[in-house]
């Protein structure tokens, strides 16, 4: 194990910021994607259920 | 017919059928019958004829199952309302539109394995009347029959002009002066030039008085006793030139 | 036809394709999970800093994943398309549908994660690399895929013409990554290789490595989950045109 | 009735593009004149010092002449499209691609050689001279008939769509990008010195690979647009 605390693993030798919005946008973009797929599954099922 | 919106389509025979045309004895049955007599093996006699055809616009069904034959010498009017699909039918027979189901026989061959060989075979005149406003009626009629391989010596295009009854003070003006029913005319001048032996139609009455209507009634009836072929699509019954008449009513 | 005594062809039809997909997807979450779990426990705690660049270049476990799979996505869409062309198949029209937004994030992911790991060790947010502009060239034919069937309303047409402008765009990627790269060498100095660190480190390898499957996993669910709402949303369509007439059918898509 | 050769077939409708394009005369100037335009427009913007704009020189007539390339696509089916004219030349008895090619000779002929002819008057504009002008006619000689062959296969895409004027922009620049490298390429190493051969052997190659492909594509596109 390299990082000594919590702050050390955050700071990232100093390349916190690049390091964390590179793997945060992917996470938020990932989760987003899943998010809209099921609310989009659910209003397709529900037009579809209305309609037939 | 599988489903409750499918098309139906009515097979007319008509009396008239019975009676044979002078040079050819190929219509004297009804091709219905023919095709159930002769089954497969009449195809190779037959000329254009199609199997089982289906087609949808967008998620619509317009027709399914249509299984018609058009020999030499005769003539199918493709009758029905508005958005029956006759366009769509007449485009399939010419292969723009692929069809869903089935498939079109030229002489026996499938018209997708044929390509260009049965685009050869064919004068299609749509119901846009494809003439550019820019050209003038002489050059207009001789570029289509360029690319059609028929025959477009200067006085051959003016004689089809007259034939349609385009005086010659209009031969010479830009196409887009002219009126609905003398661009339609132009249009169908292009028969005048046509040595192909299928024609496709797709309501070619339209916007054309009584005297122009008769000229093209009778041109169909000089290309059927020679031996051609023609698909007609019309919405109203018209008084359709030969003997040699089937009808085909889609309903939509 | 029949691969592993399976037989493959059997869902090529949608009533069978459907629910296939249904008991596919939670496999395939489930080992996208797992994967890149493991994935960033490796990437994060075990492998090493690297000499050179610090702890910047553990960004490069998402950003060569990400890119990767949009390259990667972006073939297997036009596969698809070409081979819906070819059979004139639907589901495969379907399919290369389905495929698009996932490809599309990948590649946008990509082009903002190299942002991010070149501004600590180029000192630029952008650099004009063969890698970075033909992954940009990438994302605008994504987008000119998506847009062309999004502006056609008939179903049919918008599959086969934006299936063609995938087939093409497959033939243009390699001709702008040769041509950037000729044009980097020519204005000599610009040039900065991409190429991560010359030794890479077993366990970075792996890291990567189990990123890349993870990524291909999730790409596998989400894709699988977005045909499905695809094949519900046009299956609607067509009981609707029992109905409504051609004109709202288009309004309301 | 015997079926035309190829070749007529060919010479019949670029004989025929051309004829309504002298009919038109202006639709064919205005691609000149954007280009043109375009062109004079950099040196107000960037500033008058010959060295910057011998610099830019190769981009911006390069892009400019893109640009006005890209302009001149609608016309190359959509009039006949909307007429019907395209559907009864779906029709000729020749592989379709045949038919494409005649369409995209004499979109060039209308619209990529004048742009070629003008672009000496251009480059001397920004104080481009002796090798380099040549190299630059002639990497547009090489490039605008490819520029061509590529739109083509956009503008039968887009036949018919809303909005097409925007999309079909969208869809063709991505493609454009090798052919913009390579023609703007072989001016700047010419300027450099180092000769633009390479380059416009490239540029060769780009076209050669345009025709063997893009007739096919713009057939197959042009068929699903008239289904």
């Amino acid at each position: 194990m390299q990082w000594g605390s919590l702050e050390e693993f955050l700071a990232m030798g100093g390349y916190g910021l690049y390091v964390w919005t590179s793997f945060g946008t992917t996470a938020l973009c990932m989760g987003w994607e899943v998010l809209a797929l099921w609310r989009r599954r659910a209003a397709a099922v529900a037009e579809h259920r209305d309609v037939s | 017919m599988d489903d409750g919106f499918s098309g139906r389509w009515i097979f007319e025979a008509p009396g008239a059928v019975e009676k044979p045309l002078t040079d050819s004895e190929t219509h004297k049955d009804s091709t219905l019958r023919q095709f159930f007599f002769f089954g497969l093996g009449g195809i190779f006699q037959t000329m254009l004829q199609t199997v089982a055809l289906s087609c949808s616009r967008g998620e619509r069904r317009l027709f399914s199952d249509i299984s018609v034959t058009v020999k030499p010498g005769t003539l199918l009017a493709v009758l029905g309302e508005n958005g029956s699909g006759k366009t769509s039918l007449l485009r399939m027979l010419c292969s723009l539109l692929s069809p869903e189901r089935g498939a079109i026989l030229w002489q026996g061959q499938d018209i997708r394995q044929l390509k260009e060989l049965y685009c050869a075979q064919l004068t299609y005149i749509g119901h846009l009347n494809g003439i550019k406003d820019d050209l003038t009626p002489v050059e207009n009629l001789t570029v289509s029959a360029c690319l059609a391989g028929d025959e477009s010596s200067g006085a051959l295009v003016q004689d089809a002009l007259e034939a349609v009854g385009l005086r010659r003070s209009v031969h010479l003006l830009p196409t887009r002066v002219l009126s609905q029913g003398q661009k339609r005319r132009v249009a169908l001048a292009r028969l005048w030039l046509s040595t192909h032996p299928l024609w496709l139609l797709d309501e070619p009455f339209t916007s054309l008085d009584e005297a122009a209507t008769n000229y093209l009634t009778q041109r169909l009836q000089s290309h059927l006793r020679h031996g051609g072929m023609a698909v007609v699509a019309t919405h109203q019954e018209v008084a359709l030139p030969t003997n040699a008449v089937q009808r085909l009513r889609l309903t939509g | 036809m029949s691969f592993m005594g399976v037989n493959w062809l059997k869902y090529s039809s949608p009533q069978a394709f459907y629910p296939l997909a249904g008991s596919l997807i939670p496999w395939c979450a489930a080992a996208a999970i797992l994967l890149i779990g493991v994935g960033l426990y490796i990437g994060f705690f075990i492998a090493p800093t690297d000499f050179q660049q610090g702890e910047a270049y553990r960004i490069i476990f998402v950003h060569v994943p990400a890119a990767w799979m949009s390259m990667f996505l972006y073939v297997v869409m036009a596969a698809w398309a070409g081979l819906g062309l070819g059979l004139n198949a639907r589901l495969s029209f379907m399919m290369a549908q389905a495929i698009a937004p996932t490809g599309a994030m990948f590649t946008f992911l990509a082009l903002l994660t190299g942002a991010m790991w070149g501004k600590p060790t180029w000192g630029a947010w952008w650099v004009w690399d063969a890698r970075l502009t033909s992954e940009l060239i990438l994302l605008f034919q994504y987008a000119g895929v998506m847009l062309l069937r999004t502006s056609i309303d008939d179903l049919r047409r918008a599959d086969r013409a934006s299936a063609v402008l995938a087939l093409v765009g497959v033939v243009n990627v390699p001709i702008i990554y040769f041509s950037v790269r000729w044009w980097n060498t020519l204005h000599q100095g610009a040039s900065v290789s991409m190429t991560a660190a010359p030794k890479m480190a077993a366990t970075m390898l792996t890291a990567m490595l189990l990123m890349t499957v993870g990524f291909w996993m999730y790409s596998l669910a989400v894709t699988l989950a977005r045909m499905r709402c695809v094949m519900v949303e046009r299956e609607s369509l067509l009981s609707w045109g029992k109905q409504a007439s051609m004109q709202e059918v288009a309004e309301a898509r | 009735m015997s079926r035309p050769s190829m070749w007529e077939t060919l010479r019949g409708i670029v004989r025929r593009d051309l004829l309504l394009a002298m009919r038109r005369r202006s639709d064919a100037a205005m691609s000149v004149f954007f280009l043109v335009i375009v062109a004079s427009l950099f040196p107000l913007g960037v500033g008058p010092e010959p060295a910057v704009l011998r610099m830019i020189a190769p981009g911006v007539l390069w892009v400019a002449a893109l640009l006005a390339c890209l302009l001149s696509l609608g016309r190359v089916f959509t009039a006949d499209y909307l007429d019907g004219v395209l559907e009864q030349m779906l029709l000729i008895s020749q592989p379709l691609a045949v038919l494409v090619v005649g369409k995209v000779f004499a979109h060039w002929l209308i619209s990529g050689l004048p742009v070629v002819l003008l672009s000496p008057l251009l480059g001397l504009q920004f104080g481009l001279g002796g090798e380099s002008l040549g190299v630059l006619v002639l990497s547009l000689l090489l490039g605008t008939p490819t520029l061509s062959m590529i739109g083509a296969i956009g503008a039968a895409l887009v036949l018919g769509v809303r909005g097409s004027g925007l999309l079909i922009a969208l869809l063709v620049l991505p493609l454009y990008v090798p052919v913009l490298i390579f023609g703007a390429g072989a001016v700047t190493s010419s300027l450099a010195g180092i000769g633009g051969e390479a380059n416009l052997s490239l540029l060769g190659a780009c076209l050669a690979l345009s025709l063997f492909f893009a007739p096919w594509a713009t057939a197959a596109a042009l068929r699903i647009a008239l289904e």
